[in-house]
């Protein structure tokens, strides 16, 4: 059994990440977004970490490591070099005001909570409120890839997405697999990066902006 | 017995289809597919006849493993059975005599001959299935195979739009009867007509099993307003396709109506008895108006399928009335009358298809205004024709006045039925049947006197040749059959006894044993005719005037200029045209019917210019029930049609959505 | 039997005789009405044998149709015509058609005059079918919903039967019988090409209808189609006469004086018939062609009136 | 007893992998498509070999009777497609649309993507078989970009995306499986085993259920291609190679509607749990009312019969969420004839493509009378699509609308409905691919029809005469989906 202290720092670092995911919801400019995620990834492989000490799981260690090492800080820096590189103007334009972006995530979160509440208490050491903590991340996250007209501020919301479901995976206790999943989505988050430098680098779209992206499409109205 | 060689006749007919897929390139093919197809069929035809005439034989049932796994294909012959399948083959058989002629003229026959044959396997398919499954597969087989023979001639314009509408309507009629097969079989799927017919449904299921038949089959039959793929797609396809689809096809469609409401459904309610026949008598008058307005000979005879269609219609629709209140010899004299209609019309449908057809293919037209003359250069197939066409205006002694004087014979009866409604309906359809029964008669002497009358309009008419003696034969043997079946109609109708037994429980009195082989649907006192007679006196009294005046009054002849009021002889053109021809009734009716619009451009004096008169007739089934819906999925897809273009960003938020959307349900459900 | 066959043969005879006097004495009437002479009562005997004799002339167009129709349109009338019980009922083949069939018969006529107005291809001959099958196409519904009012009240399409039902007692008056009556005058009228329908006195006549369709009819092709027309007049009179004014008609198995009175009242109705024919056709005008057709609109709304209202008289 | 049955298990999976490795090292193309064809075929042996010999369910491999279905379905797919792409892939060489490298890439990406489809029917861990799933993916994501044109990048990375959301989804959902199982069979791996999870489902917290099936369902519904989840699926079809586009529609979609259904025994085998029809129900409804309207504005082929793919899909979802034996059964047969008969159509299409040089079907016309085999056989295609008799669609329909009509009126109703409006736009558009005067240009075709001749004939075959065994075999799985 675990002392509630454990738990308690546990329940913190979800807390933060929701809270972080916000702060990802009101950034404004690119860079202070590209930041900002790397704190999340910061604040996830914290979590994680304090997983793996809990549950004496050291496989863990190296989710964390993983999402320290590529999701803060090889793929900020990845991301700043994009920026420079394809000199995307610096503030994202939001397709509804950030306010309302705001209002909308806390509805999200409490959507979240209310979906977990009939989850008996039985249901183990991840408690529904953390569980609740990891789908209102996945939930904003989506909602800041919706919202953002950007190519690299999806991106960043996709992973925000990852992170939420790190939280939720290295949560739930004895998950095999978890170390192998974490890995591949990685993968997948890589690709999707790289797939931003081939755009560009293919010097087939002027910008990243994807609402000029789909222009591209094979059949036109 | 017979059951088995029939499902051999099907087994030879696709393996036809297929040597006719296989030889399509080679020469000879033509004749061996046709030939192939007429034998098949005649014995099949006398295997039909055979069964009906000896009832022993008749219930014989079969069941293949194949088709739906675990029921199997289920076969039965039963007299309503075996009465279609002399239809089918029938008229299959006249096909493919008339086809070993005219196929030759096929340009493509390889879009031809391997979906003839099995058009005839799928109507002969349809005819002996017992369960739902093999009754709707060979249904739209037979819908499929006859579209494909209607795209044969695909590059011709209008054909392709006549396939699509086609096709659509079938599979339209299709689903209504899936749906009305889907209630009756009940969600443990008991498709077997047996299984069906054990359980009977309730009252309410009843209806709307009746309303989606009557739907069902009747796209496919070409009641109004479900008609309007037929006057587009018969004509489209060769003419002996045409006379298949025309002549035989739309009898499958009421051979299925029959197979449901009679022998399926159980008892019926009154009013239906309201609601068939009038349907069918405003199909009959609809159909006849639209025929005589036709210029296009194969597109009149179309209409007037759904003309004929409507008097089987109402025929059939009494005898609902009838049984529904328990007068079985009613009910069986107005069974009789529609089936024994379906097969006259059968008849001469085809006879007259196969006449626009010699037409077609020795002037290489099917516009009455550029014919003309015709009786001088094909005599034969005129005077075939001629048969037809005074078959087809029900006029004595020929046999399409036998079904609808036994109709009207049925209509007289409606007095002693109880419910008031269908004391004044049955009447009334009465009065509509009379109408459309007197308008064909117009509508067919301006076919045959326009086409074959007069002198000729163009000069390919004037060029025209008698047509090949395997279409003669056709045309013959069926005007034949229709003189006999006029004059002999007692042997026809004890012929259907079999079949109004099974279906009403009770038979017309036995006509053969009456003396000079009168017909005495109910009573001497009653009602009766004799066709023989009749017809014996008109020949005996003509040739007896005609003797006589020879004898004793002047024999002689001479030939002139044409009177015509002592105006001098002019062009052809100031002949009377098709359109003319029906001026009148189109001033009578067409206001009313199809909002007919003339405009009459007459140049003032000293102005050069030609007058003209043009006449826009509208079908207004066509601009209130299929423009609107037409429109409609127009409307829905143009719409719709945004969501293929949004951005990224707004397909995740679709996603986004319905996750949210989900999710709230969830909350709401918990 | 015997008795049967030999009133079935009188029957056929008188009608044929009767015919042409019937016509003649019409016009008679008609002339006198007018105040002029008017031809002989027998000139329509004259004409017919006159035609007879002179040779026929076929334009260069016509056909073996335009020769045979005549033979057939007159077969087919008097076929009709003989079936009609005249002054016996009890016919030898009465059985052979009841009244439906003899309106069809009268159509196949019909079928077969129009068909020979089109066959040479004049314009006039054209006008003649398309107006004949026009006008057809609405009396002959008229005239059968006719018959359904009179089948339904005696239950029976037989005229024999519907004679005899009418001679009973379990008529009466009937509303639906009055307006079945004027129905199947208007029908007579038009089908017989009389006033106001057609003229059948002019020629060169742009609304002429009949007279139209027989104009390239010559000698004894002409004289058939001019006899039969004269039958199918006196085919519409006996029916007339047959079921509302059944008295008198003999029925089969009375003696020799039956079947005299018959004959004389018979003749009686025809002479009234006639009279009343003619003093119609004098008292009124010819309308336009396309006002017939209301004309005979009103007729099928009559018939289907009485047909209708049958069921209202029935419960009375 | 059962070494046999590991083996070939193994060999199913070793094979493709290892003919992806082989593959990337081929220099020749042509040996390189032969080799591919070879490797599918090899997969195919044994994946029939399956049905003699299966291996007891292990923790992380399964053979059970469902997935066998899958498995042999797709191998036979796999292996005709790459027949099929031997002789396309040829004509893409010569007219430059591809080079000799990315060949090879293509042929190694194509057995990495049988690889991945075999292991996500294989496994019997949602953790294993969402990651093969997302291996399936990106993949097909890789190969529908092959062409590098700016549509089929676009097509690839809003396919990439849309994919990566979905996996993210099912994740979730699989996480919260996991939860659900761990409390009543304690943690590790038997925790994520199918045979365990559907075993204890029934002691399972409904609530975790019900929410990982929202989210497995619109994770993996998302593959399946359902709407509003659906907007990669017709860009993506149109834009890659066809025989990646055959694969799609035959397979892939195939393999997520695989996974919900394993999902969606859990879920029904748990009382308490809300029931998964009605929401399947209401998704495949959607798509097949969506579907059919879209087919309507379509300009360019290949998104048409991605669109009908759509439809279909919606068609089987529905047939599974309708449940019951009659449905079930239908269903399962739908997705096989399905498979069959949208590849065949997408072989034809490729060589269309091919000989008219175009996909935008205003260009395309009369084909019956310029090239009559392939004019006939897309005919055929498009007849068996619509669901029409003799082919085998017509019997799964039928059974689909009739034994939904004695339930629901209403659905059964909407369903044929859509399904004539459907039907409408595929013969508009067959009447001008197929018939009137052939125009545009017109090269000889090079193309092998025995893939087409062998779908379209099992199809037609399905559709008049079913092997007693296949119907008891599929009753019986029908069953075990209830």
């Amino acid at each position: 059994m675990i002392a509630p202290l454990a738990l308690d720092v546990a329940h913190l670092f979800a807390g933060g990440l929701v809270l972080v995911s916000f702060m990802l919801l009101y950034q404004d400019r690119m860079t202070g977004l590209i930041n900002t995620f790397a704190l999340h990834a910061l604040v996830v492989s914290l979590s994680v970490a304090w997983q793996a000490y809990i549950q004496h799981a050291p496989h863990l260690y190296i989710t964390a490591a993983i999402a320290l090492g590529i999701k803060a800080v090889v793929i900020p820096i990845a991301l700043h070099r994009i920026i420079r590189r394809l000199g995307i103007h610096r503030t994202i334009e939001p397709v509804v005001g950030i306010g309302l972006t705001m209002l909308a995530g806390i509805g999200l979160i409490a959507l979240s909570i209310m979906v977990m509440l009939p989850i008996t208490a039985q249901a183990g050491t991840l408690a529904r409120e953390d569980l609740s903590f990891a789908l209102s991340v996945i939930l904003l996250g989506l909602l800041m890839m919706i919202s953002r007209r950007n190519a690299v501020s999806q991106v960043v919301g996709f992973m925000s997405i990852e992170n939420g479901l790190i939280l939720a995976a290295t949560g739930a206790k004895g998950m095999p697999l978890v170390v192998e999943i974490s890995v591949a989505f990685s993968i997948l988050v890589a690709l999707i990066v790289i797939g931003i430098f081939l755009f560009r680098i293919r010097e087939r779209f002027e910008t990243v902006d994807i609402h000029l992206l789909h222009e591209h499409r094979g059949e036109q109205p | 017995m017979a059951l088995e060689v029939l499902l051999w006749c099907n087994a030879a007919l696709l393996a036809a289809g297929a040597a006719g897929l296989l030889l399509a390139r080679r020469q000879g093919a033509t004749p061996l597919v046709y030939g192939a197809s007429l034998c098949i069929t005649l014995v099949a035809l006398v295997a039909a006849v055979v069964s009906l005439l000896a009832p022993g034989s008749l219930g014989a049932t079969r069941v293949l493993p194949v088709g739906l796994p675990w029921l199997g294909a289920h076969f039965r012959l039963d007299a309503l059975s075996a009465f279609f399948l002399v239809v089918i083959n029938l008229g299959g058989a006249a096909a493919s005599l008339f086809a070993l002629g005219y196929g030759r003229h096929e340009e493509t026959p390889g879009r031809v001959l391997p979906f003839y044959p099995a058009f005839l396997a799928g109507m002969n398919l349809v005819l002996i299935a017992a369960d739902a499954f093999t009754f709707l597969f060979a249904w739209e087989f037979m819908s499929l195979s006859s579209w494909a023979l209607v795209m044969a001639h695909h590059r011709r314009p209008g054909n392709a739009a006549a396939g699509y509408l086609y096709l659509l309507m079938a599979s339209f009629g299709t689903l209504a009867l899936l749906l009305a097969f889907g209630l009756l079989a009940g969600p443990s799927g008991g498709y077997a007509f047996d299984a069906i017919r054990q359980a009977p449904p309730s009252a309410g299921i009843a209806a709307v099993v009746l309303v989606l038949a009557l739907i069902g089959a009747g796209s496919k039959a070409g009641l109004v307003p479900l008609h309007v793929w037929l006057p587009l797609a018969h004509p489209a396809a060769p003419t002996h396709v045409s006379a298949l689809m025309s002549g035989v096809m739309t009898k499958v469609a009421v051979y299925g109506f029959v197979r449901i409401v009679f022998d399926l459904l159980g008892p019926p309610a009154w009013w239906w008895g309201a609601l068939v026949p009038l349907v069918g008598g405003i199909t009959a008058v609809m159909g006849v108006l639209y025929a005589l307005m036709q210029n296009d000979l194969k597109r009149l005879l179309a209409y007037s399928t759904v003309e004929n269609v409507g008097i089987i219609f109402i025929g059939l629709g009494l005898a609902l009335a009838f049984e529904a209140n328990e007068m079985t010899g009613a009910a069986a004299l107005a069974l009789t009358a529609a089936l024994l209609h379906a097969f006259n019309h059968s008849l001469f449908k085809s006879l007259l298809f196969f006449g626009a057809g010699a037409v077609l293919t020795s002037t290489g037209e099917r516009d009455m205004e550029r014919l003309g003359g015709l009786i001088h250069r094909m005599p034969r197939t005129a005077f075939a024709c001629l048969v037809g066409a005074a078959a087809i205006s029900a006029l004595p002694p020929f046999n399409g006045f036998v079904s609808e004087w036994l109709t009207f014979q049925a209509i007289l009866l409606s007095p002693a039925l109880p419910q008031w409604l269908l004391k004044f309906l049955v009447p009334a359809v009465g009065a509509l049947l009379a109408l459309s029964a007197a308008l064909s008669g117009a509508c067919f002497v301006k076919a045959f006197g326009i086409t074959f009358l007069g002198r000729p309009r163009t000069p390919v008419a004037s060029e025209a040749v008698e047509t090949d003696r395997f279409s003669l034969a056709a045309m013959f043997t069926l005007a034949a059959l229709c003189l006999l079946a006029g004059i002999l109609p007692g042997y026809f109708i004890d012929a259907l006894a079999p079949v109004g037994q099974a279906l009403t429980g009770a038979n017309l009195p036995r006509q053969e044993q009456l003396d000079w082989l009168t017909i005495v649907p109910i009573a001497q006192s009653r009602s009766s005719y004799n066709g023989l007679l009749l017809f014996f006196f008109i020949v005996l009294s003509a040739s007896v005037a005609a003797e006589v005046v020879h004898r004793f009054a002047s024999a002689a002849s001479r030939r002139s200029d044409a009177w015509d009021c002592g105006f001098p002889d002019s062009s052809p053109a100031t002949q009377y045209s098709a359109g003319s021809f029906s001026q009148p009734i189109r001033r009578v009716f067409g206001s009313v019917v199809f909002r007919a619009r003339e405009e009459v451009d007459l140049p003032a004096p000293g102005d050069g210019r030609a007058a003209r008169l043009q006449v826009r007739l509208r079908d207004v089934p066509w601009d209130v029930l299929y423009a609107p819906i037409a429109r409609l999925v127009g409307f829905i897809a143009g719409h719709l049609n945004r969501l293929q273009f949004l951005t990224i960003r707004g397909y995740l938020t679709l996603v986004f959505g319905a996750l949210v959307t989900l999710l709230m349900v969830l909350t709401v459900w918990q | 039997m015997i008795l049967d066959a030999f009133v079935q043969l009188g029957q056929m005879m008188v009608v044929l005789a009767l015919a042409p006097l019937l016509a003649g004495y019409v016009r008679k009437l008609k002339a006198l009405l007018l105040g002029r002479k008017g031809p002989p009562l027998l000139q329509p005997y004259r004409d017919l044998l006159r035609l007879l004799r002179k040779e026929v002339v076929l334009a260069h167009s016509a056909s073996w149709l335009f020769r045979v129709a005549p033979y057939l349109i007159f077969a087919a009338t008097w076929v009709a015509a003989a079936l009609v019980p005249t002054f016996a009922t009890g016919l030898l083949f009465s059985y052979a058609a009841d009244m439906i069939a003899i309106v069809a018969l009268l159509g196949s006529a019909r079928f077969m005059l129009a068909l020979a107005g089109l066959d040479v291809g004049t314009s006039f001959g054209g006008i003649g079918s398309s107006r004949e099958m026009m006008i057809a196409s609405l009396a002959e519904p008229a005239m059968l919903m006719v018959v359904f009012t009179v089948a339904l009240l005696a239950g029976s399409t037989q005229l024999s039967t519907i004679a005899a039902f009418m001679q009973g007692p379990g008529v009466g008056l009937r509303v639906s019988l009055a307006m079945a009556l004027v129905a199947l005058v208007m029908v007579a009228l038009a089908e017989n090409a009389r006033i106001p329908v057609d003229n059948p006195a002019t020629h060169l006549e742009l609304t002429m209808v009949h007279e139209a369709m027989i104009l390239e009819y010559s000698g004894r092709h002409l004289a058939m189609i001019e006899l039969a027309s004269f039958v199918k007049l006196l085919l519409y009179l006996s029916v007339i006469g047959c079921v509302f004014a059944p008295w008198g008609i003999a029925v089969s198995g009375q003696g020799l004086a039956a079947y005299l009175g018959g004959l004389a009242a018979y003749a009686g109705k025809l002479a009234v018939g006639g009279f009343l024919l003619a003093v119609f056709e004098t008292a009124i005008a010819k309308m336009r062609v396309f006002r017939v057709s209301d004309f005979l609109g009103a007729a099928l709304m009559l018939g289907v009136l009485a047909t209708l209202l049958l069921f209202v008289s029935r419960i009375a | 007893m059962n070494q046999a049955g590991v083996l070939i298990v193994a060999a199913i999976l070793v094979i493709p992998a290892l003919g992806a490795a082989v593959l990337a090292l081929v220099q020749d193309d042509r040996r390189g498509a032969w080799l591919n064809a070879f490797v599918s075929f090899l997969t195919f042996g044994c994946a029939l070999a399956l049905l003699v010999e299966r291996p007891a369910p292990g923790p992380f491999l399964i053979v059970d009777d469902l997935n066998v279905v899958f498995i042999i379905l797709s191998t036979l797919v796999g292996f005709t497609t790459s027949v099929f792409s031997g002789s396309y892939i040829a004509h893409e060489l010569e007219t430059g649309h591809l080079t000799h490298a990315y060949l090879r890439f293509y042929h190694a990406m194509y057995q990495m993507l049988m690889f991945g489809m075999n292991l996500a029917l294989l496994s019997n861990n949602v953790g294993l078989m969402w990651v093969a799933v997302e291996l399936a993916t990106l993949t097909t994501v890789v190969m529908v970009g092959i062409y590098r044109t700016p549509a089929a990048l676009e097509a690839a990375w809003k396919y990439f995306l849309l994919g990566s959301v979905g996996i993210a989804l099912a994740l979730f959902g699989t996480i919260l499986v996991y939860l659900a199982a761990r409390s009543v069979v304690g943690e590790g791996l038997d925790a994520m085993a199918w045979n365990v999870l559907v075993a204890n489902a029934h002691k399972f917290d409904p609530a975790f259920l019900n929410l990982a099936f929202v989210f497995l369902l619109l994770g993996y519904g998302t593959k399946v291609g359902l709407v509003p989840l659906h907007a990669w699926l017709p860009d993506a079809h149109a834009e890659g190679p066809t025989p990646i586009s055959a694969v799609l529609s035959g397979l892939l979609l195939n393999v997520a509607l695989f996974a919900v259904l394993r999902f969606k025994s859990i879920m029904s085998a748990n009382p308490a749990a809300l029931a998964p029809g009605p929401l399947m129900v209401g998704l495949g409804l959607l798509s097949v009312v969506f579907a059919s309207f879209m087919l309507y504005r379509r300009q360019d082929i290949k998104r048409l019969f991605a669109y009908s793919s759509i439809e279909h899909m919606g068609v089987i979802t529905f047939a599974f969420g309708m449940g019951g034996t009659l449905a079930n059964f239908a269903g399962l047969l739908h997705m096989a004839l399905h498979s069959l008969t949208k590849s065949a159509i997408f072989f034809c299409v490729g060589h269309v493509a091919q000989v008219k040089g175009t996909q935008r079907m205003a260009d395309i016309r009369g084909l019956t009378a310029s090239h009559p085999v392939l004019g006939w056989s897309l005919g055929l295609g498009v007849v068996a699509i619509a669901g029409l008799p003799p082919m085998g669609l017509f019997m799964t329909e039928f059974l689909i609308v009739t034994s939904t009509f004695a339930r629901a009126p209403v659905l059964a109703i909407i369903l044929g409905l859509s399904l004539v409006v459907a039907l409408g736009a595929l013969l508009l558009r067959l009447n001008g691919l197929v018939f009137g005067d052939p125009d545009g240009r017109n090269d000889p075709t090079k193309a092998s029809f025995l893939p087409v001749g062998l779908h379209l004939g099992i199809v037609l075959a399905a559709g008049i005469w079913l092997p007693p065994g296949l119907v008891a075999w599929f009753q019986y799985v029908a069953t075990l989906l209830n």
